[in-house]
């Protein structure tokens, strides 16, 4: 029992996770005893593991304790990043989404579900062992299909319905591609073994495997071919589970694919299909977007164009040093641009299509200006922090030997130009406002100011 | 006083003396501008003689002067021989016309005579340039000065048009000192030459080495055809005619169109160095004075006849230009300037007073002032080229080494001064036959107020100059003839013994003049002389000019719409991009009309832009409607149906798996 | 101290933004009052300016950002960026007096414009490619907003397009930066102009500077890459269009002699011919086009297609090295950043003017105006002035910028005298709409037309008079601009 | 559950198998086709019921050819588990859904014919790829103790693959809690009252 | 017996679960499929233990495998409660409002 010698050391380092699901635990049990109007003690609980659970990755960013439990969990920047990141971006969700969950039935539940989903999404990105990788792949999918559904209306339903047989899908897909890779490298599951042990294993069935994983994470990433939930749960579920859904699980999905991909021997060049993957999903996501009318499904759909982007420096693991930095730091700017839209969103309640955002300048000029902000950060405009992920992403696939794919990204940002602006463009004039709602929603108005502020301030700060 | 500060003054006195009364003649209050315009004259007349003053300065101390400007180009200024002449010619011709001008210039007085003055601040520095950058600058001011001067009138359109046509049809003509200042560069003149050291100088470019040296020779023999108004130049000096009698009398006889025979004088070197270029000039010359002297002869209209007589007597500076004869173009240069703007000012003292400058409705106009009268035809005699007149020995001193260069080029000049007698002929007939009977006399009064309102009165301030130039056209005559011009030779720094004109010529001269002069008389008393319609309308040249333009014009509305089409066709490909099917359906609309209107007006050159937008309008409504349908495809594969979905993630697994597999396996 | 200069009207900008309740008439003078401190700021810089050794840059600030990419917060100026700073400042200077007048939401305006002028400046001063870039985007976005919220017409759709064009174009820049950077592991523009990267790559290199190329063709703009300009001025308001062409068109071309040139040397002088030729084209086109023009504020804006063509034409002839002197050369690219200059005054005088005809009358139709000079003999006179420094007259800015750059390019490549037709247009299509304005039959729209008032002239005046200045003094704005094209013309012919 | 689980594994660990290779192999195929077939059979009855009780017979298959494979643990997990599984979907059928699974005749097939296809590919292409392999294989002799074989797998979840079980029991805890989340009909501010004293029922909020 | 022969019946579950997944309209239905599928993988992760991998881990990855059919069934079963609570249907095809 090598693995207990150092059990101590090893939960120590994983304490962020531990907090997150401590942090669900106490939210869950606690929240059956707490009264309807009491549940803000559960949010505070909530907040308090989110937070805790951000500052002890700080700490574990500081000095990454390397490799833990026998090797199947890597606690190094990437899963750092992917902590500090999936923990705000949840905090940044429950802030948008307090007046929408307050005084709700299953407020405590609602917690307990995305510190769950978060957990899966932070353990998926450490995996650093196939057999982990699935049960973090359940982690992270089983609660996302309760919060799709949890509005109970009947499009929420039908999301739920959808998310769940394509998870489940590609579930299996992804246990299918685990089996075959196991199987032909002699049951080695670690990744620090894997390229060593498929080296000498036959090429065409690494290759079918590894694209049985990779396709079956796509699902968590929600890229091309596990998109097609994206947009409908985007707009069926209730905007706080639509901002995390299209933003938590992808970061630790795309570290996961991230980790895959590097751990797969030479011979198999899955980079190839991640390209044409990140091509596929950049691609359709903005064409499909630019007919869209529905200001969540267009952002679902962008989404999955996001993916695509984010793909890029995957699809050139190992043949540049900026790949890692690269993904990591698009994933923590397009973490809080795109939290910083659906801050906005909900901050006004029942405005469904773009054509309600008009004069949305004139009657709030701050959410307005958070929205600018978002949206010409998900274009990939300076001086939003997904101007510089973008560039460092583009220069990356460059760098890589692949500037095809910075061609390619270059040629879908302006076909995205169509539907950001489309959104922006009235929603900034000085015409008379559409005014649906009075009502602006305090906390999610101060989500969206504080999402577009750091938005700007993750270029000047953290890029140092 | 220094000479090189009084060359400054020259040029910078005038200039803003220019500036501010012409600013203050514009844009200054009602009672500003009243003030303005009582001051304007002792003002501009003062600084004319004060100019006159400091150009007798310069002449005699021969300074020179360089403000830094281009980088190894600098403004250079200087007074040489041919300056030391011409400048302080130029200045009194200045100040008489003023003089004149106070008299007869009515409304607008400030601005008048504000650009009146810019303008001789342009002619002294054009006159007294020594580098390129300086000429360019003067050459390019002098033009736009004459366009507002031409067009002073400016609340009709015509006179608004005609300084429009002076100014692009010598621009047309300046873009020839662009590319010579270019050559100059190109022939590494930039920073200093072997003889001045100073960068671009003009005396420098009959050096350079000959593939430039050529362009160079040709871009300001372009030039100086274009302001010499020579042929094929010629048709804005008779639109110039628009303008006051006093800018006819200054720009258009003494200084702009002389300016341009005066430049080729001043590099008559570098037209020698080529050889092909002074040839070039002589023709040119030789033949603008014949062939405008025809159209001279045909005008009806005594302005327009002095126009084309201007070209046609410049024709013999450019020959002179051309055949080396610079001493003897230099006589005829200040000559032609002393007589035309006598000419001009008698014109326009008759144009104020009887309200007409058409011979028919001048018929006897010289006896009514009788100083003016005398004054005309001492003008008319002195442009005939009779003995004993001004421009008799000038021309000759320029036929004289025509001949030794070529016979053929004597024979037209020679032909060309029985034209200039003809004409300045038919003028003296006209307006010294009084009408006789009263019929007579109604078709000449009926002429008069056919232009403007006359005044009936020619004031005496108006006459004063008259006097001046009229003793100036005979006294003048003196440059050409033998003892002077050698003088003359020596100023300008030429070889005295090939200058002036040798007896035979004189006498030949004199006969011929003569002799065309007594034909005309009688020819026009007969009521036979001939007036062919092509050269009543100065060869066709405006026709031809007016084509071009037209033919520009319709260049520029086809380039336009070529051009919306362009820009539709991108507007079409944006809102493609944007996807929104009614918007790309109206962009599409949009798009087929302008396809259609463009296809049905492809011809000519304008038809192979158009033809070439029609296809880039459909590359881009290929492109816009195919992101549409592509756009439309995505969304079509997101049915709703989940069964769909996994049908569509099973194929992409597959095809995705199989793939790589073969790739792997194939490598 | 530079930082200051550029941050200080971003720093008005919040301010104003934020500030809800400032009342309109304070916000316009905190414009004009920032704007003027600005002229003074850039006019300290242009007095302490002294010319930097080779291959360094005076006042330079770098302060270490995204180290991993080898690109930092680098900022400096030398001769061919002060002039442009300078420039900026002072039209900026002159749209906020002129827009004392304006009563369309002046608060918010004042912001953006103070907004806008950072970019510009920052934009001038970046010494990386990354900075360089974030300024850019921004003017665009900015710009979008100024022709989107306070234009007339049709400006939703022109700022779109403009939008649209000039963003595709800027993606075009960027992938060039990520090329440069790719091939050199830096995005400092002083070690990249030291050390070009991509020399002898030819493919690789000619495909790094064609998508230099066409983000900065976009923005300068050329045939045919053009389309957009046209209407963004025309619905654009005065003080837009005055900065749009004034200030924004002279980044493309600035980028020409800051980046393409100085880092893709080699690239450079292969496709310099592509580049002259599509600046003799934009020059004719753009001429040609203007003169069938019936609306004042289009026909400027083909104006600035011919005149940014000369700029493009010049820098050019700048790259063919075989058999023409240095000097020419040099001249030529002296002649380009002179134009820009020339142009950036002179054309934001000329849209200013036409926005007073807006502001009358509403409309820029020539053919609804006629015999102004006598209504209005101020504007008058200074339209005049304008055309002419416009048309290239001597005694004004635009003579010298065209001499040089005509000069030095027929010396170079002695075919680019085709573009002579272009100064020979000008002159004709100014002329016609003096004509159509100014003098002749008072038209309908010139009846109750009054002549221009005091913010008016002061806006206007102090531009024309600067481009009297250049163009009667030229020296100390060329001895700052010409070690710097000197410089330039060194680097491409290495 | 926990009793008859601890009686049927340990009958069948005590149970020694012949070891005969062909015997095995037979039996293995043989088990194999039986899930396969029985599994087409799912979709070709006309009841859910039948559908069920096929596929549990599947699953049983399968799970017996992996006793058979020495891995006895694993095997029987696997039919056990199934049964209940089984089980629940039929009481969840008639319980909550309301469907008679025995009298309800269905056929609620869409493009069975793209299915069909899609299946019979995915088919050819996997048997293709299969046989087109070269399989490595085990430098070892196959296990013989299926004790030492379900030792190993202990030793394994509670050495080098800890953490895997310590991911699957939040898994567990969460599918629980999305389970009650999703299928809860009323929620405790609605059956106890929003202060959760059972006294007052206020209706709540959605 | 081979490892091929084992992994070919693996592949036709799969397939045969692929079958009911993608032609099947009602949820629980097509959960058949799915779980059909995962009774490949079964199969097949026990025949590689057999024939390649002495190592533990493909059990450990049978035992999650085990723990994913169950937990995704039960997923499945709240799901389609739902559905049916909401929108009173129990195939996919009835919900398919969400849809381009």
């Amino acid at each position: 029992m090598a693995g207990s010698m150092s059990m101590g050391s090893d939960v120590v380092a994983v304490l962020p996770e531990v907090l997150l699901l401590v942090g669900a635990l106490v939210a869950l049990v606690g929240g059956s005893f707490t009264p309807r109007e009491q549940q803000w003690r559960v949010r505070l609980v909530t907040v308090a593991a989110l937070v805790a659970s951000a500052v002890a990755a700080g700490f574990g960013l500081a000095s990454p304790a390397g490799p833990v439990f026998s090797g199947t969990y890597d606690v190094d920047t990437a899963t750092g990043v992917v902590r500090l990141v999936v923990a705000s971006s949840t905090l940044l969700v429950i802030g948008l989404g307090v007046e929408e969950v307050a005084g709700h039935r299953q407020e405590s539940e609602t917690y307990a579900l995305l510190l769950l989903s978060s957990t899966g999404a932070v353990v998926l990105g450490g995996a650093a062992d196939l057999l982990v990788l699935v049960v973090a792949f359940l982690l992270g999918s089983i609660p996302l299909y309760a919060l799709v559904g949890q509005a109970r209306t009947g499009a929420a339903a039908e999301g739920a319905m959808k998310t769940y047989l394509l998870g489940a899908l590609l579930g299996i897909v992804l246990m299918a591609g685990v089996t075959v890779l196991l199987g032909v490298g002699g049951g080695e599951a670690g990744y620090a073994g894997l390229t060593a042990a498929l080296a000498g294993a036959p090429a065409g069935a690494v290759a079918a495997g590894a694209v049985a994983v990779l396709v079956g994470l796509m699902f968590k990433a929600g890229g091309v071919p596990g998109h097609f939930w994206v947009p409908d749960a985007a707009q069926g579920a209730s905007v706080t589970a639509a901002a995390f859904l299209t933003t938590v699980p992808k970061v630790g999905a795309l570290v996961a694919v991230f980790r895959l991909v590097e751990a797969m021997p030479a011979a198999v060049d899955v980079q190839l299909v991640v390209a044409v993957l990140a091509v596929a999903s950049m691609t359709l996501g903005n064409l499909a977007a630019l007919g869209q009318t529905a200001v969540r499904r267009l952002l679902g759909w962008s989404t999955v164009s996001q993916v695509g982007y984010l793909l890029l420096p995957v699809a050139v693991v190992g043949r540049t040093d900026l790949a890692e930095p690269a993904l990591l730091f698009y994933l923590a700017a397009y973490a809080v641009t795109n939290l910083t839209a659906f801050a906005v969103v909900a901050a006004l309640p029942g405005r469904e299509s773009l054509e309600d955002y008009r004069g949305l300048g004139r009657a709030h000029p701050c959410l307005a200006g958070a929205l600018l902000v978002s949206l010409l950060g998900l274009l990939g405009t300076p001086p939003t922090s997904v101007f510089l992920g973008k560039l460092l992403v583009a220069t990356a696939a460059w760098d890589g030997g692949a500037g095809w794919l910075a061609v390619v990204l270059v040629v879908n940002t302006v076909a995205s130009l169509g539907y950001y602006l489309r959104w922006c463009a009235p929603a900034l004039t000085f015409a008379t406002p559409v005014d649906r709602s009075p009502t602006v929603r305090r906390w999610a108005f101060q989500a969206a100011t504080l999402g577009g502020v750091s938005s700007i301030l993750i270029l000047i700060v953290v890029s140092r | 006083m220094t000479p090189p500060l009084a060359l400054l003054l020259l040029v910078l006195g005038p200039a803003v003396v220019g500036v501010v009364l012409a600013l203050a003649g514009t844009t200054a209050g009602p009672r500003g501008r009243a003030v303005a315009d009582r001051a304007a004259f002792p003002v501009a007349v003062a600084t004319a003689a004060a100019a006159l003053g400091l150009a007798a300065l310069v002449a005699a101390g021969r300074p020179s002067a360089q403000a830094p400007f281009l980088a190894g180009a600098p403004l250079g200024l200087g007074v040489d021989g041919l300056s030391a002449v011409v400048v302080p010619a130029v200045a009194a011709v200045v100040l008489l016309v003023l003089v004149f001008a106070w008299a007869d210039v009515r409304e607008g007085r400030a601005r008048f005579a504000g650009l009146m003055l810019l303008f001789t601040a342009a002619v002294s520095l054009t006159a007294t340039a020594t580098t390129l950058p300086a000429l360019l600058l003067a050459w390019e001011v002098m033009g736009a000065a004459s366009y507002a001067l031409v067009g002073f009138w400016w609340r009709e359109d015509r006179r608004v048009s005609a300084g429009t046509t002076a100014f692009v049809t010598t621009r047309a003509g300046d873009l020839g000192l662009y590319v010579a200042l270019a050559g100059a560069v190109g022939g590494g003149l930039l920073g200093g030459g072997s003889s001045t050291g100073m960068g671009l100088a003009l005396a420098d470019l009959a050096a350079l080495p000959p593939g430039w040296r050529d362009v160079v020779a040709a871009g300001v023999l372009v030039a100086a055809l274009g302001k010499a108004a020579q042929l094929p130049f010629s048709w804005w000096l008779s639109r110039a005619m628009e303008g006051p009698s006093p800018v006819s009398a200054l720009l258009h006889s003494a200084a702009m169109v002389a300016m341009g025979g005066y430049l080729l004088l001043r590099v008559e070197p570098l037209l020698a160095a080529t050889g092909w270029a002074a040839t070039a000039a002589a023709w040119v010359g030789a033949l603008t004075a014949v062939a405008l002297g025809v159209v001279a002869l045909a005008q009806r209209d005594l302005k327009q006849l002095l126009a084309a007589s201007t070209s046609a007597q410049l024709g013999f500076v450019v020959l002179a230009a051309g055949v080396g004869a610079v001493t003897g173009g230099t006589a005829q240069l200040v000559a032609h300037a002393a007589v035309k703007a006598l000419l001009f000012l008698v014109a326009g003292a008759w144009l104020t007073a009887l309200g007409t400058k058409q011979l028919a409705g001048l018929r006897g106009a010289a006896g009514i002032w009788p100083v003016v009268g005398g004054a005309a035809a001492m003008g008319a005699l002195a442009l005939a080229g009779v003995p004993p007149f001004a421009l008799w020995t000038t021309k000759d001193a320029v036929l004289h080494v025509a001949l030794e260069t070529s016979p053929a080029l004597y024979a037209v000049g020679l032909l060309g001064a029985a034209l200039s007698a003809a004409y300045a002929g038919k003028v003296l007939v006209v307006v010294f036959r009084r009408a006789k009977g009263g019929e007579e006399v109604e078709d000449v009064v009926e002429h008069w107020d056919g232009e403007e309102q006359g005044t009936r009165e020619v004031p005496r301030l108006a006459q004063a100059p008259l006097v001046v130039l009229a003793v100036a056209a005979l006294g003048l005559a003196v440059l050409g003839l033998p003892p002077e011009v050698r003088l003359l030779a020596g100023v300008l720094g030429q070889d005295p013994a090939a200058a002036g004109a040798g007896a035979v010529e004189l006498v030949v001269s004199g006969v011929v003049a003569v002799a065309a002069l007594a034909a005309v008389v009688v020819l026009v008393r007969a009521e036979r002389l001939p007036e062919p319609a092509w050269a009543r309308a100065w060869l066709g040249l405006g026709a031809a000019t007016d084509a071009v333009v037209r033919w520009v014009l319709a260049l520029a509305e086809r380039a336009a719409r070529a051009d919306d089409a362009l820009g539709r066709g991108a507007v079409g490909l944006a809102r493609g991009v944007v996807g929104t099917a009614g918007a790309a359906g109206s962009a599409d609309d949009r798009l087929d009309a302008g396809v259609r209107g463009l296809a049905g007006r492809a011809d000519g050159l304008a038809g192979v832009a158009t033809r070439a937008d029609d296809g880039v309008d459909r590359t881009v409504h290929g492109v816009a409607a195919g992101t549409k349908r592509l756009g439309g495809l995505a969304r079509r594969a997101q049915t709703g149906q989940l069964h769909d979905y996994y049908a569509q993630l099973v194929v992409v697994l597959g095809a995705a798996a199989v793939g790589l597999v073969l790739y792997v396996s194939l490598r | 101290m530079l930082s200051l200069v550029i941050f200080l009207p971003l720093v008005a900008a919040v301010v104003l933004a934020v500030a809800r309740g400032l009342p309109d008439a304070v916000a316009r003078w905190a414009w004009v009052g920032v704007a003027l401190v600005e002229v003074l700021l850039v006019g300290v810089l242009w007095a302490r300016y002294e010319t930097p050794a080779a291959g360094t840059l005076a006042f330079d600030e770098q302060v270490e950002w995204i180290p991993g990419l080898g690109a930092s917060y680098h900022l400096g100026l030398d001769g061919l960026s002060l002039p442009l700073m300078a420039l900026t400042a002072v039209v900026f200077a002159a749209c906020a007096v002129y827009a004392l007048r304006e009563s369309t939401r002046p608060r918010s305006q004042a912001a953006l414009f103070c907004f806008l002028q950072t970019t510009c400046l920052g934009l001038f001063a970046a010494a990386d490619l990354i900075v360089f870039f974030l300024f850019f985007d921004l003017s665009i976005v900015g710009m979008y907003f100024a022709i989107a919220g306070w234009g007339h017409g049709n400006a939703q759709k022109s700022a779109l397009q403009f939008f649209l064009y000039t963003f595709l174009g800027s993606l075009g820049l960027l992938l060039g930066f990520i090329g440069l950077y790719v091939a050199s592991g830096t995005f400092d523009m002083v070690a990249l102009a030291a050390d070009p990267p991509l020399v002898g790559t030819g493919v690789t290199g000619g495909l790094v500077l064609a998508a230099v190329l066409v983000g900065l063709a976009v923005k300068t703009p050329t045939v045919p890459f053009h389309t957009w300009l046209p209407p963004a001025h025309t619905d654009a308001p005065a003080v837009g269009s005055a900065v749009l062409a004034g200030v924004l068109l002279k980044m493309g071309t600035y980028g020409f002699v800051r980046i393409a040139m100085p880092m893709l040397p080699d690239a450079w002088r292969s496709f310099a011919w592509v580049v002259i030729a599509v600046g003799v084209v934009s020059v004719v086109w753009g001429a040609l086009v203007a003169l069938a023009q019936t609306d004042l504020k289009r026909m400027v804006a083909y104006t600035s297609v011919n005149h940014m063509g000369y700029v493009v034409v010049a820098v050019g002839a700048a790259g063919v090295v075989g058999g023409s002197a240095e000097e020419a050369r040099a001249l030529a690219v002296t002649g380009a950043v002179t134009q820009m200059v020339s142009h950036g005054l002179i054309t934001g005088a000329l849209f200013l003017l036409a926005g007073v005809l807006h502001r009358r009358t509403g409309t820029y139709e020539m053919s609804r105006f006629g015999g102004l000079a006598g209504r209005a003999p101020r504007y008058a006179a200074l339209f005049a002035v304008a055309a002419f420094a416009s048309l290239g007259l001597p005694g004004f800015s635009g003579f010298v910028a065209e001499v040089q750059v005509f000069a030095g390019s027929i010396a170079a490549v002695p075919w680019t005298a085709v573009a002579l037709v272009g100064i020979l247009l000008t002159a004709a299509l100014f002329l016609r709409a003096l004509q159509r304005l100014l003098t002749g039959e008072r038209g309908p729209a010139s009846a109750a037309f009054a002549d221009v008032r005091g913010s008016e002239l002061v806006a206007v005046a102090p531009l024309l008079v600067l481009a009297t200045l250049i163009g009667v003094l030229p020296r100390p704005l060329l001895e700052v601009v010409e070690p710097a094209s000197r410089a330039v013309v060194a680097l491409v012919a290495r | 559950m926990s009793l008859a689980f601890n009686e049927l594994s340990s009958v069948v660990l005590e149970t020694p198998l012949p070891d005969l290779s062909v015997l095995r192999g037979v039996a293995v195929t043989a088990l194999g086709v039986v899930a396969v077939v029985t599994g087409a059979l799912v979709f070709r009855v006309d009841s859910m019921a039948r559908a069920t009780y096929l596929l549990a017979a599947s699953f049983v298959a399968v799970g017996a050819a992996v006793v058979a494979l020495h891995l006895d643990y694993v095997g029987v997990v696997v039919v056990l588990m199934m049964l209940m599984e089984m089980a629940v979907m039929g009481v969840f059928m008639v319980m909550l859904m309301g469907m008679n699974p025995a009298l309800m005749p269905m056929s609620m097939v869409h493009s069975g014919r793209r299915a069909l296809a899609a299946a019979g590919t995915s088919f050819v292409v996997l048997t293709v790829g299969i046989l087109l392999v070269d399989w490595p294989t085990r430098p070892d002799a196959p296990p013989s103790d299926p004790g030492a074989t379900t030792y190993s797998l202990g030793d394994a979840l509670m050495g080098d693959h800890m953490l895997v079980m310590m991911v699957v029991s939040p898994v567990m805890l969460a599918t629980i809690v999305a389970g009650v989340v999703l299928a809860q009909a009323h929620g405790r501010y609605e059956r106890l009252g929003d202060d959760l004293r059972g006294t007052s029922r206020q209706g709540g909020r959605r | 017996m081979t490892l091929e022969v084992v992994l070919v019946l693996a592949a036709a579950l799969f397939s045969v679960g692929l079958y009911g997944a993608l032609s099947q309209q009602v949820v629980v239905m097509v959960m058949m499929g799915l779980e059909l599928m995962l009774n490949g993988v079964v199969l097949a992760a026990a025949g590689f233990w057999w024939f390649t991998a002495p190592d533990p881990s493909l059990q450990v990855l049978l035992v999650v495998v085990l723990a994913a059919m169950t937990v995704e069934m039960a997923m499945g079963f709240a799901v389609a409660l739902l559905l049916h609570r909401t929108s009173g249907a129990d195939m996919t095809d009835m919900a398919a409002e969400l849809k381009q």
